[in-house]
């Protein structure tokens, strides 16, 4: 009955992601598993659908290798350093491929996976309303969101946005025990209810602990491992971006990327560099020691600012 | 843009803007506030004007004090010391809810009417330019209490009706947002990088309020998509103190990230 | 601008709960605010409409007292303790006054509040289809619940419950800052959700700690201040329930007062004794040492298990 | 009820109950149980043939290991060592979503097609008895996969139709829940003071499966308010093995607070 759930995050890919699926990518510009997004490019995974609330160059790489078919989402942006260029690419000129996307808003996105983690079949909302999200669909025609009379008889209408339940999801956190109960703490993003809401979840971490850890301290815990089909430990599995308690963001190698992908050749030649030319994360690590430096690499690491301790007693 | 008595009494039009961000912030309000200048008007006036201001960022970080100014609304500077941490269901919960006095805002392209679009440049399905979409805009243009838009004023960005209404304003004019009972009341200000806009109190429509030092109007006039419209007593924007500078370039910005070497 | 919030139960009833309210009183079988719960009883609150998914003993004292006049919730019971007379008599006979109430479901009040704290005006919900609670309905009449067919053409309906906005909630914690940012772990119960939906929030807690405390772990606040019109720190606050890492339900003390309250006059005489012959909860628990002994007071403090500590470092 | 070889191989009532109920979980199943009996039952099957059962409360403690056996849904030795704790939200969310295998009900009064009454005995407005309410039964009814029903056995508890449908079984009959679209499939089976009670695959009407040791078929037709079918098979309820009586005395309920003392 107890499966063995701790695997490489090559064999979880292989394993749980297939071609043609609906894929929800979790968290908000931090602890995203660049691990895991990387497997699934060098797996040549293909005609994806990706959802979430906010993406950002995880998305432009699968884009950029093809992986991708469909975008649900609110933003596919990177803040402060500027566009993301295979989006555009993409978008603008269908290289490499057509992509379809479905504009919501960030709450939109927020509601549509609290309502399916909660099997509610959908939320009413204001975002959107009288804006041309409401006017424009891709491939969910009319049940992209459709307005309704609140019928308690208020007289506004409000958007109906549907429950979205993909097939699996995958998301870092700073850790989990073999079961794959995942706890998280800083920024949770659109977590809890984003991996909540997936009919399986591949789960990466900082390090795997024990059950006796994660039961120290249960309100930490945003997933139960019931969920999780996979659980990946690969320490930096989020970088470039951060982990809280663990590292800070690498705004240096995002705007790295940034500017490299410009154009289509410096985009292959950044990802043959650092996601096709290495096998897995530790080996990417290495890779970026050699080549930034143990002084770089360390200068990423997080301070130590200890929450305290509280008492569970009874 | 320099007027020097000391190091402090001249000014850039980035900073200009800051400030003029930060007058729109009352004490004790509640503020949802993104990177970059709206940030820094933030922080500078709970520095200032409203110490008891409340911070959120739309990650779920709610009544932040950090020390160090974050890069993006999920720096994980926000964290340490914040009231509550959460997640985007409660960042933008509280949003929805229609608790929030003041949101920022920006975009590509701004209307008349104050709608923004931050989607599309051009056709919806074959766009000449794709932009990010939505991201929390039109969540926050919807439901806090009133907006301050910072826009980039130049004619293209500038035009009569936008090419994709992302973010609600006033939609075509006066009554509209009333009907989509929507939690907030709209755009309360266009901080934009000639001059300073507010909206009419009974049609909505975009006026002058005033022009940045060193503007002209008829600067604005060329850089703005229809006849734009001015106030009685249209004048220049305050300028602001050196007192005010000093905490912006030496206490919230010291590298000179957000407003630039000076 | 700063608002002074810190204050006596007996000061916070008097500010903040009027006659007629409609109020949600927070938790589920645990960190009840008996505290203020009694301070209503003592100050004669009238007429008042109580929201909670589920209700215990305290719903029955405010009952037998007379202050309440409409219940909205999906359970007034004393678990395995049995019935709660006051209810029972108020329901059955209308003594000491009618009651009207609305049944719903534990699920469906969850749903009712986390859709007040959302702003979303209704929730669709499985729960209640069929049952007789969509038949009766009280005060509310069609708006208790709606239902409705799935706009997304599932061919299913279902139930709408409405968003509820109590105008007043209190609930009792762990420990909050003096602007009212509430911390609270182990069981939440109705929490976040009561709490936030309501337009103000009187808290009680074990401990005002100061914010820099708060600050070392904010992701345990389940209540930013902003919302929170008092903050009352009165220790064993939620006496007889548990609160964790405090201390343990006082099942004896429950199950005396389910004895007492059989009858009228059993129940006039428990309150006489430990409601209105007490003048607040410092008071109270003098009294409970002095009829039960130090070493029955002593022994429902909680053991220690102490959660570890987390890195919040950047 | 005494049928002693050892100190062991007697059982009582609730024993015998609590041990059919402990056979209606499947390993890896994941369960919501309440107090009492169905609690004993579910850490019954935890020790025995079911040790991956995931033990959930609607009180949002999801796969609880107590070292002291609970006696509350709120009980705070639920939370030391469970693998998550929140609220009613994500208790009973999970419920809600179809995610929970099995539920364990219970109520004043159950009918033929197993709907359940916790609200009224008597008229809704002006009951002769009112009861609980709902608490999470409605949801468990609606959202589990399959529930297990614990009941005392008495004429006026099992009457033709309940005064009040609380928590959905079968309504009237077959193909009813199919329309409702519920994301659970109904009672499984009914575990009463007097035997066991299931549900006809087709019609959906409650029919004996077995009687308990002690307890006739005439017995039991006489405790129940309708012409209660039997299955072809009818045969008495499987004795529980003295090792499993061991367990729940000794190990799941030694102070005797749910057996009460032997």
């Amino acid at each position: 009955m107890k499966i063995e759930k701790v695997m490489s995050a090559k064999e979880a890919v292989s394993k749980f992601i297939d071609d043609g699926m609906n894929i929800a990518i979790g968290s908000f510009f931090h602890t995203i598993a660049y691990n895991i997004t990387h497997e699934i490019i060098r797996q040549e995974k293909k005609h994806l659908t990706i959802c979430a609330p906010s993406f950002n160059e995880h998305a432009d790489q699968l884009i950029g290798a093809g992986c991708v078919d469909r975008i649900v989402s609110s933003y596919v942006w990177m803040e402060v350093f500027g566009s993301l260029n295979c989006f555009r690419r993409a978008m603008e000129k269908g290289v490499p491929n057509k992509i379809e996307m479905e504009d919501y808003t960030n709450f939109a996105m927020a509601a549509r996976f609290l309502a399916g983690s909660l099997g509610i079949p959908y939320m009413p909302v204001h975002s959107m309303k009288g804006s041309d999200m409401m006017k424009y669909s891709s491939w969910m025609g009319e049940n992209k969101v459709r307005m309704m009379k609140d019928p308690f008889g208020s007289g506004v209408e409000h958007a109906l946005v549907p429950a979205l339940k993909p097939d699996v999801g995958f998301v870092h956190a700073q850790r989990a025990d073999e079961e794959g109960n995942v706890q998280m703490w800083g920024i949770l993003g659109d977590a809890p209810y984003s991996v909540r809401a997936c009919q399986k979840v591949i789960v990466s971490v900082e390090e795997i602990v024990s059950r006796d850890v994660i039961g120290r301290d249960p309100n930490r815990t945003v997933l139960p491992g019931y969920k999780v089909v996979a659980v990946v430990e690969d320490p930096f599995g989020s970088h470039p971006k951060n982990c809280q308690g663990y590292y800070n963001a690498d705004r240096d190698f995002i705007f790295k990327y940034i500017q490299e992908s410009r154009t289509e050749e410096g985009w292959k030649k950044f990802m043959d560099e650092w996601v096709y030319g290495v096998s897995n994360r530790a080996d990417y690590l290495k890779k970026y020691i050699d080549t930034f430096g143990m002084k770089k690499f360390q200068s990423l690491k997080a301070k130590d600012m200890s929450s305290s301790s509280v008492n569970y007693g009874y | 843009m320099m007027m020097s008595e000391n190091r402090y009494s001249d000014f850039t039009l980035q900073e200009l803007m800051a400030v003029a961000a930060a007058a729109e912030i009352k004490d004790g309000e509640k503020v949802i506030i993104g990177t970059g200048l709206p940030l820094l008007g933030g922080l500078l006036a709970q520095r200032t004007h409203a110490p008891n201001m409340i911070a959120i960022y739309e990650s779920g970080a709610i009544d932040c004090k950090p020390l160090v100014t974050p890069f993006s609304v999920a720096d994980p500077v926000l964290v340490p010391g914040a009231a509550m941490q959460g997640g985007l269901i409660d960042g933008l919960g509280i949003v929805h809810a229609g608790d929030v006095d003041v949101g920022f805002l920006g975009g590509a392209q701004i209307d008349k009417y104050g709608n923004l679009n931050t989607h599309v440049i051009g056709d919806y399905y074959s766009p000449t330019v794709r932009l990010p979409g939505s991201g929390g805009s039109n969540d926050i243009g919807a439901g806090c209490k009133r907006t301050v838009i910072m826009m980039l004023h130049q004619k293209q960005r500038f035009p009569e009706k936008v090419d994709f209404v992302t973010t609600p304003g006033y939609f075509d004019g006066a009554g509209q947002r009333e009907k989509m009972g929507f939690p907030g009341d709209g755009p309360s200000v266009v901080v934009s990088t000639l001059g300073i806009l507010r909206f009419h109190v009974k049609t909505k429509e975009m006026y002058l309020e005033s022009y940045h030092p060193g503007v002209t109007i008829e600067q604005i006039k060329l850089n703005t998509g229809w006849d734009l419209k001015m106030a009685a007593d249209v004048k220049e924007t305050v300028r602001p103190t050196p007192e005010v500078i000093r905490i912006l370039r030496e206490e919230l910005d010291p590298t000179g990230i957000f407003l630039g070497k000076n």
